[in-house]
């Protein structure tokens, strides 16, 4: 038996402390950019505040990719995957809007 | 009122001065492609024939550093073409920026007609009578699904789309009578959303519009409405379906299912289209056809009620043709 | 180079039904099991491909009927031979059918299937099961779309735009939504099981640039299943939404914009053109190196120009819609676009030629389509760009300029490759010879039929006449039926093939490991190969298309 | 992606591969490339949602300012917590906890369950305050704005495709929790969840996204 925790002898225990911490950190961060966006969303502080929301959710999506999902440890190739549909993301809402802004 | 042609020509009619630079640009980038094809053609052939398995011939390669050749042959092409895409780009830009001088002609399309209506007020269906040497300005609108509005004299298109106008501007330079036609598919009778494009000397458009506009061609838009909705897949001598038909139906008598007997006047055949379910059911048919209050507008339906009188025999002969096809 | 460990196996008068050698090598994948579940239960890509093989020649024996329907009815001006109802159906099921169930899954998902781990030296796909599911993810799409036909078709043409297939066809547009959407989950499956294999298992030595361009094509083609199709089934369920709840996104009667869905549409549809073509230029580079027994030209610039096609087509798509009522600025933007594609593509047109430049050149029955490809391929190209001119297109637009155009891509470009390619690996996939004289009768007589029926819709374009028109002004009726009568001659180039292939399959003689002297690992294996593809490890050569005609430096390299 | 596997962890190899960093290295590719393509799927439909935007900006604010904003934020909320339980479960999967790992496991379709249960309340309060305009009997509420009924049923598409993956991620979930809790998984097929990891990791992404994009910056 490993649980509870009061169970798990000193080396387990530091074992787990040191395998959770970037999980919980991670967990953390994106609790902290939710709340601020969360806040943003229900107070409406400013005229475009809508920009600043954008680049709230772009840091959350970056936590996300580069850290809990572990992108930052990946050999180059995975990197490039992760950001190739990004990238053509990119493409297609660009190129619509060419179309939609120049009317 | 359709344009006569030979049986087989290969260069179209041009009525206006875009339409000619834009065969010009046709012409000169057809040139290109011979230019950039034929030698192709040409190698594969004589490689074909020169270097044939069995044939004695120097296969000796030259070491012809290759990489210079790819970077040509990837760009003489690519610059050469974008030649053409400043040439059709300036035209393009032409064709966009109507003078602010344009006469506008509304350019309405619904399956499967167009309508046109002059600014003094004459409309015409299918057909579009317009004046020479005056820059013309077709604001065009769909009231159903996307359709396009195609002058091929004029080399020009653009799509009648449902919610929001969109415009086309000529100025035409040629008398003659020429095709127009729908070049989005639009369902069922996409192929017969056609009709003619009529280009006329200022003098001609005035009096075309003082005297035929308004009077002459409403049978003939009549007639159109008519294949429009379809009546005559049921209404036609021709049909299988149990309706009555149409032909020569105005002015006589008609008895009713009640035992009644009334006159197919003008009042008659028009609440008959609006209002089929009415309690004025004609003898031994039954309670089959919609409404079209609300579908068919006003003006059509005035056009409608025209055709129906003014053709007392000849519905089913003149409409069977085209109106199931 | 010759092969190693593997045992010649083309002797000519064996018993056509003599078994399999048994004792000195392993059954081959077709005689491994012969159970109907041991085909549908298969993991086994070769088997799969096989299995794409029959399927996507059903599909095509449909679109093809329905190609006939089209041309039957265009032989006379007034409409006369059918109804205007029978005749858009029929040309909307040829497009769906030819577009999602024949072009798009045709080279890929049976020569790719069959071939990349052969010609990378491995075992099989990196997975194996999920091969087999998107083969039964495209019959599911097929068997919806399949429901639609039978019961009674649909009307909207391939293109299905809004509002026309949303709010006014009366046709059975739902289940063909609903089967072209599952399709793509099937493209998806495989451009990513290729994408993984071809990244992950290549043989020790195998590296990028010894890889058959075709390896790079599929690789170019897979990248454009994964970065488009997801767009298209977006754009699909939301289609299938606003036909059934009405939604309102695509429908103007509610102020959504029908020319969003052409976005949509055609950010997927124009790189699927290169879903169709890029493969088939895989095939060509293929073809052309082996018949002309020399290394092909400028084989790097072939590899970059595959990878660079797949990425500029994502930016020309709105060259579909510039008489759409997009804006002029994303109309200039677009055409400008447009004209970048010419660079690659001339890359491979003018390498191929200089391939064939001072070789040595045996006009057999795969050469003989690889030839026709490359003039077809030309024309259609350079046609493509004609539409990319902004003022041409003004004119040319949805008439039968632009029919003609993709025809010349898709029928003179993939389906010619497709059949090369065919005639070229038939020895491979199935062990047997066909008849050469009637290979060479066939290709002649698609190659005459195609250009007559294609070309006149060139002029009938320039003319003015439209396309999906089911009745036309007379004028036009001699070209059409010029057109027409081509499509005969073109029908009966590809009936004999059916008919020659499947004999040799009984009565055809047994195919040695080599027929053509191809290099290529696929050709050191046995024909057709064992279930694992080889014997024992492939030797991967120093370079690829090691044939003996070299040009000077890589020769003066291996001296 | 595998960063120090404890002794007894790893995977099987399958037959076709040579070697089983092969089949690691070619299970993450797969995912990424199956990633890839559920990026596009949903941008698709963001794209969608910003052009509606530029044509309907009252009409979207509106229909906007009627979604259920907090039910969304505690949703978020309960997906933010859910990648952290996987993550945990990825982390003891590593060290070969197998029994932490399966709990942790279970805790995530538990959370994600969760994320739907509110998403069904949420729907059913929508549907009480006539937010259902694809309901052909149940009149629209916003009826003066008839612009709205794009964007509220844009979100309805957006938000069911994300829960019908999600769905698929539980499904997923428990039937690989049943298989993982036998003995001797861990030394077989570790990188299954790795690989699930990295699919319900990009879930809670999609929905990071949608949450902002559908309920937030068109207020």
């Amino acid at each position: 038996m490993r649980s509870p925790l009061a169970t798990l002898s000193d080396t387990d225990r530091a074992l787990l402390k040191d395998r959770l911490r970037k999980p919980v950190l991670t967990f953390l961060a994106l609790m902290g950019l939710l709340a601020v966006n969360v806040t943003l969303g229900a107070t409406l502080p400013f005229e475009h505040v809508w920009a600043l929301e954008l680049v709230v959710v772009a840091a959350m999506a970056l936590v996300v990719l580069l850290v809990s999902m572990e992108v930052l440890h990946e050999p180059p190739l995975v990197k490039l995957f992760s950001g190739l549909g990004f990238f053509w993301v990119a493409i297609m809402v660009g190129m619509t809007l060419t179309d939609y802004l120049g009317r | 009122m359709t344009p006569k042609h030979a049986a087989l020509e290969l260069w179209p009619a041009a009525a206006s001065a875009v339409a000619v630079e834009t065969d010009y640009l046709i012409l000169a980038f057809t040139v290109l492609t011979l230019v950039l094809t034929v030698p192709v053609f040409l190698a594969i052939t004589w490689f074909a024939i020169r270097y044939r398995d069995g044939q004695e011939a120097n296969r000796d390669t030259s070491g012809i550093r290759s990489n210079l050749i790819e970077i040509s042959w990837m760009l003489i092409p690519f610059l050469l073409t974008l030649i053409f895409f400043v040439w059709g780009a300036r035209l393009f830009v032409i064709s966009k920026n109507p003078p602010p001088d344009a006469m506008v002609i509304e350019a309405i399309g619904r399956q499967w007609m167009w309508k046109f209506q002059h600014p003094t007020g004459q409309s015409e269906i299918n057909d579009l009578h317009v004046p020479m040497g005056q820059p013309i300005k077709l604001r065009i609108i769909s009231q159903d699904v996307i359709h396009a509005l195609y002058l091929p004299a004029l080399r020009v298109q653009m799509a009648a789309l449902p919610d929001r106008y969109t415009e086309l501007w000529f100025k035409a330079d040629k008398p003659g009578t020429f095709h127009l036609y729908c070049s989005e598919y639009c369902g069922t009778d996409h192929s017969a959303m056609e009709g003619s494009l009529t280009i006329l000397s200022q003098g001609d458009y005035q009096d075309w519009l003082t005297h035929s506009g308004a009077q002459q061609s409403k049978v003939a838009a009549g007639k159109a409405i008519y294949n429009a909705y379809g009546c005559g897949t049921c209404h036609d001598d021709g049909s299988n379906v149990q309706a009555p038909k149409l032909a020569g139906l105005y002015g006589r008598a008609v008895r009713l299912a009640d035992g009644r007997t009334i006159t197919a006047d003008e009042d008659y055949l028009r609440d008959k289209i609006r209002n089929p379910n009415g309690n004025r059911l004609a003898e031994g048919y039954k309670q089959i056809m919609p409404s079209f209050a609300g579908v068919i507008p006003e003006d059509d339906l005035g056009r409608l009620i025209d055709f129906l009188k003014s053709n007392t025999r000849t519905v089913g002969d003149a409409a069977s043709g085209e109106a199931t096809r | 180079m010759s092969a190693s460990g593997t045992i010649d196996s083309g002797i000519a008068n064996r018993e056509p039904h003599a078994p399999e050698a048994t004792l000195d090598r392993p059954a081959d994948y077709l005689h491994a099991q012969s159970t109907l579940r041991s085909w549908f239960l298969t993991t086994d890509h070769k088997r799969i491909a096989i299995l794409y093989l029959a399927s996507i020649t059903a599909f095509f024996i449909i679109g093809a009927v329905a190609a006939g329907v089209v041309r039957l009815a265009l032989v006379v001006p007034n409409g006369a031979v059918m109804a205007n109802d029978t005749y858009n159906k029929a040309f909307t099921i040829h497009g769906v059918v030819m577009v999602w169930f024949f072009l798009i899954p045709s080279i890929p998902a049976t020569f790719g299937n069959f071939l990349i781990p052969l010609m990378i030296g491995a075992k099989d796909l990196a997975f194996p099961k999920l091969n087999l599911t998107s083969w039964y993810v495209f019959m599911t799409g097929a068997l919806f779309t399949m429901v639609s036909v039978v019961l009674g078709g649909i009307d909207t043409g391939w293109t299905f735009y809004a509002p026309l297939s949303t709010a006014f066809s009366n046709g059975w547009v739902l289940p063909a939504l609903i089967g072209v959407t599952i399709v793509g989950f099937s493209s998806i499956l495989t451009g990513l099981n290729f994408v993984v294999t071809i990244h992950t298992m290549r043989a020790p030595g195998m590296t990028w640039f010894k890889l058959p361009i075709f390896v790079w094509t599929h690789y170019a083609t897979s990248l454009i299943f994964l970065l488009a199709t997801p767009v298209i089934t977006t754009a699909l369920i939301l289609l299938i939404m606003e036909r059934a709840f009405h939604i309102g996104v695509f429908d103007p009667a509610y102020g959504g914009d029908p020319v969003l869905f052409q976005h949509l549409f055609w950010f997927y549809s124009h790189p699927a053109v290169y879903i169709m073509v890029l493969p088939g230029m895989g095939v060509i580079s293929e073809i052309i190196p082996a018949f002309a027994q020399k290394k092909l030209f400028g084989y790097r610039f072939v590899a970059y120009a595959a990878i660079g096609l797949a990425s500029v087509t994502f930016f020309v798509w709105g060259h579909h819609m510039f008489i759409n009522g997009q804006s002029d600025l994303a109309s200039l933007a677009f055409s400008a676009l447009s004209f970048a594609v010419a660079v690659p593509s001339a890359v491979k047109v003018y390498n191929w030629t200089a391939t064939i430049h001072k070789g040595k050149l045996r006009l057999d029955t795969p050469m003989l389509y690889a030839m026709g490809y490359i003039g077809l391929f030309v024309l259609g190209g350079l046609t493509g760009l004609y539409l990319a001119t902004l003022a041409i297109n003004q004119h040319i637009h949805a008439t039968y300029f632009v029919v003609a155009h993709f025809h010349y891509i898709m029928v003179g470009g993939t389906v010619l490759a497709f059949l090369g390619g065919l005639h070229f690996w038939w020895p491979k996939f199935t062990g047997r010879m066909y008849n050469e004289a009637w290979g060479r009768i066939s290709a002649l007589l698609i190659f005459l039929g195609f250009n007559v029926t294609f070309f006149p819709q060139f002029i009938l374009g320039y003319l003015g006449m439209p396309r999906r028109y089911a009745t036309y002004p007379p004028e036009f009726q001699m070209l059409n039926v010029l057109s027409s009568a081509g499509a005969t001659i073109l029908a009966a180039g590809y009936i004999f093939p059916m008919l020659y292939l499947v004999y040799s399959l009984w009565f055809g003689r047994k195919a040695p490991v080599n027929p053509w002297d191809a290099k290529g690992l696929e050709w050191e294996t046995t024909s057709p190969p064992p279930t694992l593809n080889f014997a024992s490890p492939p030797e991967v050569p120093r370079v690829p298309y090691d044939y003996p005609i070299q040009e000077q430096e890589t020769k003066a390299q291996h001296r | 992606m595998s960063t120090g596997l404890a002794d007894g962890v790893g995977i099987k190899r399958a037959h076709h591969f040579e070697t089983v960093a092969q089949q690691r290295y070619a299970a993450t590719l797969g995912i990424w490339a199956w990633l890839i393509t559920e990026l596009l799927l949903f941008a698709a439909l963001f794209l969608v949602a910003l052009i509606v935007r530029i044509q309907h900006p009252e009409a979207t604010q509106e229909a906007a300012r009627h979604l259920k904003f907090w039910i969304g934020a505690v949703n978020t909320v309960v997906l933010i917590v859910s990648s952290l339980t996987m993550s945990m479960a990825i982390e003891f999967s590593r060290i070969g906890w197998q029994r932490a790992m399966v709990r942790a496991m279970l805790a995530t379709a538990a959370l994600g369950s969760l994320f739907l249960v509110l998403k069904g309340y949420e729907y059913y309060a929508d549907y009480e305050e006539h937010m259902m305009p694809f309901l052909g009997s149940r009149p629209y509420e916003l009826t003066a704005s008839p612009a709205s009924r794009l964007f509220v049923n844009l979100y309805y598409v957006a938000t069911l495709l994300h829960g019908l993956h999600l769905l698929t991620g539980i499904s997923l979930l428990l039937g690989m929790t049943w298989i993982a809790s036998k003995a001797g998984f861990l030394s077989r097929h570790q990188n299954w969840i790795e690989i699930y990891g990295l699919y319900w990791h990009f879930i809670d992404l999609i929905w990071i996204m949608a949450f902002p994009i559908l309920y937030v910056v068109n207020r």
